[in-house]
């Protein structure tokens, strides 16, 4: 049942497991360290991590997507983002009370392991019949026809946040 | 243990504990900035769910890729519409820890 | 600090194996060769300096010519100019910046005692760079030709490896005819 | 740039700057053309003895001296002159001070000059006493003079009323003394 | 297991290359900028200075790390690291030869912009991390520039896409065979505006890769050393190799997209040292560039962008589907 | 909105640029407040290079003062020299043989070129592009064997003296100056090719950084700020010394005021040059090249005296006290950087700080000669 | 829109103009004075530190010890020592110590020595790791196989002997005429004489 370590299978199950160890590192880094930007990097490490996990599901176009999109535009947002606006990390730090802490820490392990247990003991349905092959065909054909509402969606929701996040800025200048 | 990446159980719960990683940071985090992380994870604690149920259950293997893309999108047009907020916000109140936003209400 | 009690790692282990002075050698070889000037020009020599860069003189022949604006990147200060006493803490944090190992050339009569502005009575030059420095390599002159800087470089490069690989070079005067 | 104007209006001031006590044998407004530069040595010779000199104008030759107009006033009536020849479309060169310890005076000095075509070079000068030196400034008018005075404050100890950052320039920060005083000592 | 011995072995090979390449293309800039210059460049270390990436490795390598008081520890020692992995990675997916590929993606070109846009945000951990306000501004100015130049850049190599209809770079390369007109460059039937879109390529590959007249990130006049200004030792020498290891991936990506990669112009003997002879040509003429011109400033850096570079890029894209819709 | 919002509402933060600094040509220092990506207040903190030649000049001999004057702006060294000659020539009443006013003209006219070749380069260093710089200084290197040839010194001259000159030319001096104009004629369209051309400078420079004539009037900016903003002022012409009466040349004026203007004075003011040497060395006259009757410890009559000139930078002049002694009462250098950079703070108000440190460079600072 | 097509134009045609010049440079000869291994000769007239000259005829330095170059320097670089010998013409120069730290190669020394004693020199390329080594005795510098001893002008020295002998002699009458008045004189004030006559020989 279990391959060898040394085969490529095997291979593959050991990076699988370091990609596990890197999410879950990213998660911890990315929701309990005080300075911001190293929560951001964090997250980084943690996307990366996941678009490991998509690459083992046979789906790579997700995977870069998710490094495209999430690493190199959605951190880096947020990066600016604390660039810009600088909390003030030692007041922040200060302000975390142990009553919230705890009260997070029951928060996110109920959640967690509410899903873990529906997740474990779910009756999930056969198998799928339809094989992933991997490409982009698949994607592409089913955006354009049957998930076309979906991809107009998406360019609508694009286009409303331009226009909302340009005016946004905009209107924080005018403030001057 | 190497067999791990052919158990959709495994997806489903590193899915379920990045999920509540999210939520623990939500409520944990005092700034706006900081609950932005949070929910981006949560938002990525979903999409390895679908991308699993995709992979190893649904009838039709694009159905949870689409998905994961659109809430990609959605997590990158929210992250520019905080962006702008938090400077617009910033730019007013000199801060963006929530509890000093109180103001907003009135 | 109780090095003699314990054996060294030399000693301990059979000299033919382990070629640390070579090795050392070695890297002084490499430091010596590449000595990355920190960009620093204070007063006319600076512009000396910056002509030994130039076309004519070219500090590249001896990969000194990576001028690094930043002192955290460049092994050699160049103190070309006067230091006055508002200057001096501003050189001292640079120098305080350079990673090890570092090493200074004091540039022109000013950089090494004041030079002409160092009379008595006089109240607000530093009378010399190895006041406060340590300083390696002199090179005197109001400004010195670039050729002396570059002197000083081979200079500095025989202090770093013990001997020197270029030829010397009397000076001669044109004759005229 | 009206030469003759400037002249006049400067005689003028000056002349208001001069105390009420009755004028002495030398006349304020000493004249002086080339064809007299050769006797330009009797005034001097009076000079010569330490006595502060009076408030006045004297054309100089340019060729001797490399100015045209010297006029001394109070020192309250800079800003009046510097206004004159700001009107004049003249030009703030530099402002400077000299310390004269045997008179127990420091002297500050305006340097301005015609940008345009014409050659016109004026001296303001005007006397302080070496304890109280103060003097109005300029730099209202005159945006180079900030630094100019800044300077003379820095190394005469001139205190330029009125300036808006009258702090240490070229001098460390700590430094307490006014190095070209001639009784400094370091 | 053969499998693994062939990656094993593409990985040591292709250590040895970049190795050479990132040390080497030092020397080649230095000294090209020596004789642009009137003067000879590296010259007394070793015969025609070739000891001289030695010499400075090594010293790099012995220098004493500091870390700044102000820094932030772990990124300030993370960001050099972080910065060289995604540029090392991304040679997996060059293809230098018909057969001499690490490994072929189907979506290498994709896999190329996902591992870019990854370095970006090291470089600003890096500036973040060394706690001084120029490597700050400078790794945010890398950064969005970095940002910005993705957009065409991304735009021009969807037509690129669209052309070949597939996003695997050794494919992409097949395509192209055959004589010099079958070069995507000079692909006029499928959009008339092809070379101008290789110039748009090639402006942006000199933006991602920061080089001037882009160094937006490290322009010394501005902003002391950039991002890397607190850096030293190693870990500048990090930075610097991973400059120039973009450096090789953008000549690369430029070469693959649009000069037809190992594809010989003359329709024989296909190669690698096609692709190599096609490359270097390119990374000469960045260093020419480079010793060439001045630097923009960061908005004329991005009113490029804005006003020529996106519609042109865009106006290709639509010309590129008309074409191809229609004949 | 509630009234907290209405306070603090700007945002910036302090760069502090120097005194080390690959932008500011030495050790000038710029304490800047931006205002996000641009410029709120900079304010130039000077002194880090102060040599205390005004003090100096009072400590020592007339003679003794020579050397300060090659220091003071190392690249106008000429210039300087003659200021100082000038004056003492002034107040002392010296004679000066026609040769060594021709002698002088010709060597500060070579220096002013070698100076503005130096800021050329410099400036598009400042401006990111290194090679220009090479070239230029390839041919300074010309004219500084040369002037070594004559001078003795490459850099800090300290060739003039009091009724003359130190050393006579020789012929291998004028021939080699004649070879150096022909070579260096071709090179300064090969640089406005090169560089003046060049869209990423034009997009640098043109409408950077604009000074009004008024303001430099204000600020008492001379030289090529001035004349880059459009007034014909210079004292080799407006306040005529030595031989430049009798020279051929114009004065170059631009009329944009930004710094593309200030950049063209100075590169037509090297053509100018050019033409002022071919006409110097055409009218060179025999004779002697020092005054007779130059007594040796010069003591120049009571009084002040004042002396201008027009150096690389623009107006340098001096004015000294003589209290008839052998050394001077008060030595004042009024050096034309001074007050170019003087106007920095104001006009750089609002702008961005790559444009700022373009507008800098545009002044063309050399560091020791504010400090003094 | 013209405008907008002419400006990238001219700004590409700008560029393209830029690349060829730097081509032309990289394909002509760096002009590289390769310093070590070649190098300069310097002008005449180059100001190194300054030298004694050494005459041709007796191989000697020409300097009187006038002190000019010492008073007319501006920083005091240099220092002048010298001392009266027995037999010699003049002063015998000891040591000339020039403190090139400071100089400021203005020539005000060169310009001041009358007999022409001192001049640049050619060194332009002193480099060392030690400050002393610029304090140079100019004199060892001229004679670096040992400092020749000036020649003895017998009859000088014949003259010179007389004139001690005189001296000695006027000193001993002095002394005597001293001796007289010692009940009046103390004995300090004699001493004090005594120095002064020495100082005067």
């Amino acid at each position: 049942m279990n391959p060898s370590l040394f085969s490529p299978e095997g291979l593959a199950g050991v990076i699988f497991l370091i990609l596990i160890c890197v999410t879950m590192i990213g998660a911890i880094i990315a929701t309990c360290t005080k300075r911001l930007i190293r929560s951001v990097s964090g997250l980084a490490v943690c996307f990366l991590g996941v678009a490991g996990l998509y690459y083992f599901l046979n789906s790579p176009f997700v995977a870069m997507m998710e490094l495209l999109i999430y690493v190199g535009a959605v951190c880096v947002t947020i990066a600016f983002a604390i660039m810009l606006a600088e909390p003030d990390e030692a007041k922040l730090a200060r302000k975390m009370s142990g009553l919230s802490g705890g009260l997070a820490v029951v928060c996110g392990g109920a959640v967690s392991f509410a899903l873990g247990y529906a997740a474990v003991n779910g009756h999930w349905m056969a198998p799928a019949t339809q094989v992933n092959d991997g490409s982009l065909k698949m994607i592409g054909a089913s955006l354009l026809t049957k998930y076309s509402m979906v991809f107009e969606l998406i360019s609508i929701v694009l286009l409303a946040a331009i226009i909302g996040s340009v005016a946004l800025a905009r209107a924080g200048r005018r403030g001057n | 243990m190497l067999t791990l990446s052919t158990q959709l159980n495994t997806y489903l719960i590193i899915g379920a504990i990045l999920f509540g990683f999210g939520i623990f940071g939500l409520v944990r985090r005092p700034s706006l900035i900081g609950m932005l992380i949070a929910v981006e994870l949560v938002l990525s604690g979903a999409s390895i769910n679908f991308m699993a149920f995709n992979h190893f259950l649904a009838p039709d293997p694009t159905v949870g890729q689409i998905i994961t893309l659109f809430i990609m999108a959605i997590a990158a047009a929210e992250a520019a519409i905080s962006l702008s907020i938090v400077i617009a916000v910033y730019r007013n109140y000199k801060s963006i820890e929530v509890e000093d936003l109180v103001e907003l209400n009135g | 600090m109780g090095t003699e009690s314990l054996p060294t790692i030399e000693s301990a282990i059979p000299s033919a194996l382990l070629q640390f002075h070579q090795l050392d050698q070695l890297r002084m070889l490499a430091r010596a060769n590449s000595l990355w000037p920190l960009t620093f020009g204070l007063a006319c020599c600076a512009i000396e300096m910056l002509s030994s860069g130039c076309a004519r003189f070219d500090l590249s022949r001896f990969g000194a010519e990576v001028f690094r604006p930043s002192p955290r990147q460049s092994d050699v200060m160049i103190v070309a100019g006067t230091i006055n006493k508002k200057m001096l803490p501003a050189v001292k944090i640079l120098y305080d910046q350079m990673p090890e190992p570092k090493w200074v050339i004091a540039m022109g009569n000013c950089a090494i005692s004041g030079g002409p502005f160092a009379y008595p009575g006089q109240y607000n030059v530093v009378e010399g760079a190895d006041t406060f420095l340590p300083v390696d390599v002199y090179i005197p002159g109001c400004p010195p030709r670039p050729e002396a800087l570059i002197e000083g470089l081979l200079e500095l490069e025989e202090k770093i490896t013990g001997n020197r690989r270029w030829p010397r070079v009397k000076p001669e005067t044109m004759v005229k005819g | 740039m009206d030469r003759a104007k400037i002249k006049r209006e400067l005689e003028n001031l000056a002349a208001e700057g001069l105390p009420a006590e009755p004028p002495q044998e030398e006349t304020p407004v000493e004249v002086q053309t080339e064809a007299e530069g050769e006797d330009k040595a009797k005034p001097k010779a009076k000079k010569d003895e330490d006595v502060p000199r009076k408030n006045g104008l004297i054309e100089t030759e340019y060729a001797k001296r490399g100015t045209h107009l010297d006029v001394q006033i109070n020192p309250d009536q800079v800003v009046k002159a510097a206004e004159i020849l700001d009107a004049e479309g003249m030009t703030l060169e530099m402002v400077t001070g000299v310390d004269w310890l045997k008179e127990g005076q420091l002297e500050v000095i305006y340097d301005y000059s015609y940008p345009g075509g014409q050659l016109f070079r004026v001296v303001v000068r005007a006397r302080l006493d070496r304890n109280n030196p103060d003097i109005p400034t300029v730099c209202h008018l005159y945006g180079g003079a900030n630094w100019h005075e800044r300077e003379t404050w820095e190394m005469l100890g001139i205190n330029f009323v009125g300036h808006p950052q009258l702090e240490h320039f070229l001098l460390p920060e700590d430094a307490d003394f006014y190095p070209l005083r001639k009784d400094f000592k370091p | 297991m053969n499998e693994l011995i062939r990656l094993l072995s593409y990985m040591i090979c292709l250590a040895a290359f970049l190795g050479l390449n990132l040390a080497y293309l030092g020397w080649v800039e230095r000294k090209g900028a020596g004789h642009i210059q009137r003067r000879t460049g590296p010259k007394d270390v070793g015969p025609y200075g070739l000891l001289q990436p030695l010499a400075d490795g090594l010293k790099l390598m012995s220098k004493q790390l500091i870390v700044p008081a102000n820094a932030d520890r772990p990124l300030y020692m993370c960001a050099p690291i972080l910065t060289m992995v995604p540029a090392v990675l991304l040679f997996v997916a060059i293809p230098f030869g018909e057969h001499l590929v690490p490994r072929e993606f189907s979506f290498g070109l994709l896999m190329m912009f996902a591992f870019a846009s990854v370095g970006g945000m090291s470089i600003l951990i890096g500036g973040w991390g060394s706690g001084n306000k120029y490597s700050l501004i400078a790794g945010a100015r890398a950064v969005s520039q970095n940002v910005a130049y993705e957009i065409p850049m991304l735009i021009t190599a969807i037509t690129i896409v669209m052309i070949t209809g597939s996003m695997d770079l050794n494919e992409i390369v097949r395509q192209q065979g055959g004589y010099i007109w079958n070069w995507n460059v000079f692909r006029l039937d499928k959009s008339i505006l092809m070379p101008v879109s290789f110039l748009v390529f090639f402006i942006c590959s000199l933006a991602e890769t920061n080089r001037t007249p882009f160094d937006m990130g490290e322009c010394e006049g501005e902003l002391v050393a950039g991002y890397h200004t607190e850096y030293g030792g190693m870990g500048f020498g990090l930075f610097m190799m991973a400059e120039y290891a973009n450096l090789v991936i953008g000549c690369s990506l430029t070469t693959v997209l649009f000069l037809g990669g190992w594809q010989s112009p003359i329709g024989i003997f296909p190669g690698p040292h096609w692709f190599l002879l096609k490359m270097y040509f390119l990374i000469w003429s960045f260093v020419w560039i480079r010793w060439t011109y001045p630097r923009t400033t960061f908005w004329g850096l991005l009113n490029l962008s804005w006003k020529y570079l996106i519609p042109f890029s865009l106006v290709n894209l639509l010309l590129t589907a008309l074409f191809i819709k229609v004949f | 909105m509630s009234s907290l919002a209405q306070s603090q509402l700007r945002e910036t933060f302090e760069l502090n640029i120097g005194p080390q600094h690959p932008a500011t040509h030495g050790v000038l220092r710029i304490k800047v407040v931006m205002d996000g990506e641009y410029i709120d207040r900079a304010e130039p903190i000077l002194g880090y290079i102060h040599r205390m030649h005004e003090k100096m000049g009072e400590n020592r001999t007339w003679n003794q003062f020579w050397p300060n004057m090659g220091r003071l702006d190392y690249l106008s060294a000429m210039a300087y020299n003659h200021c100082y000659a000038g004056l003492m020539e002034r107040a002392a009443g010296i004679e000066v043989p026609e040769r060594a006013e021709y002698i002088r003209v010709i060597t500060a006219e070579l220096n002013r070129i070698q100076s503005h070749l130096l800021g050329f380069g410099a400036y598009i260093m400042d401006l990111g592009g290194f090679t220009p710089l090479m070239y230029a200084m390839d041919e300074r290197e010309q004219i500084l064997d040369l002037l070594e040839s004559v001078t003795g010194s490459r850099l800090t001259y300290c060739y003039f003296r009091f009724g003359g000159v130190y050393n006579d030319i020789d012929d291998d001096f004028i021939t080699g100056t004649r070879a150096f104009l022909k070579r260096f004629r071709p090179q300064i369209p090969m640089y406005h090719k090169l560089v003046t051309g060049n869209a990423i400078l034009m997009d640098r420079l043109i409408g950077v950084g604009p000074i009004s004539a008024d303001m430099c009037r204000k600020y008492g900016a001379t030289g090529p700020v001035l004349r880059g903003s459009g007034v014909n002022y210079d004292i080799r012409r407006n306040e005529p010394y030595s031989v430049y009466p009798e020279l051929d040349f114009d004065i170059p004026v631009y009329k944009e005021c930004d710094s593309m203007a200030r950049y063209m004075v100075r590169m037509d003011e090297m053509v100018q040059s050019c033409r002022i040497i071919e006409n110097a060395l055409n009218k060179l006259p025999e004779g002697p090249v020092m005054a007779e009757k130059v007594p040796k410890a010069l003591k120049p009559p009571k009084g002040d005296y004042h002396y201008a000139v027009e150096a690389a930078r623009g107006t340098f002049s001096m004015r000294t006290v003589s209290d008839g002694t052998n050394t001077s009462y008060r030595m004042r250098l009024r050096s034309p950087t001074y007050s170019n950079v003087s106007l920095f703070e104001e006009a750089s108000r609002g702008m961005l700080l790559s444009d700022a440190l373009a507008f800098l460079g545009s002044l063309d600072p050399v560091i020791p000669e504010m400090d003094r | 829109m013209s405008g907008y097509f002419k400006d990238i134009i001219t700004g590409l045609k700008s560029l393209a103009v830029g690349l060829q010049i730097t081509n032309k440079e990289f394909l002509t000869k760096p002009i590289t004075l390769l310093y070590p291994h070649e190098s300069v000769k310097m002008y005449p007239r180059y100001r190194g530190h300054i030298e004694l000259i050494k005459d041709p005829e007796t191989g000697m330095n020409r300097c009187i010890c006038c002190g000019m170059c010492e008073k007319g320097c501006p920083s005091g670089s240099i220092t002048v020592k010298s001392e009266k010998r027995p037999g010699v013409k003049g002063k015998v120069l000891t040591a000339y110590i020039l403190n090139f730290t400071t100089c400021s190669l203005c020539g005000q020394c060169v310009e001041n020595c009358k007999p022409e004693a001192i001049r640049f020199s050619n060194e332009y390329n002193l480099a060392s790791t030690r400050r002393e080594d610029y304090i140079f005795n100019l004199l060892e510098k001229l004679h670096p196989e040992g400092i020749p001893e000036p020649e003895v002008d017998p009859e000088l020295l014949k003259k010179e002997l007389e004139k001690e002998e005189a001296a000695k002699k006027a000193a001993a009458a002095k002394k005597e005429a001293a001796a007289k008045q010692e009940a009046v004189k103390k004995e300090p004030a004699k001493e004090g004489g005594e120095s002064k006559a020495e100082e005067k020989s």
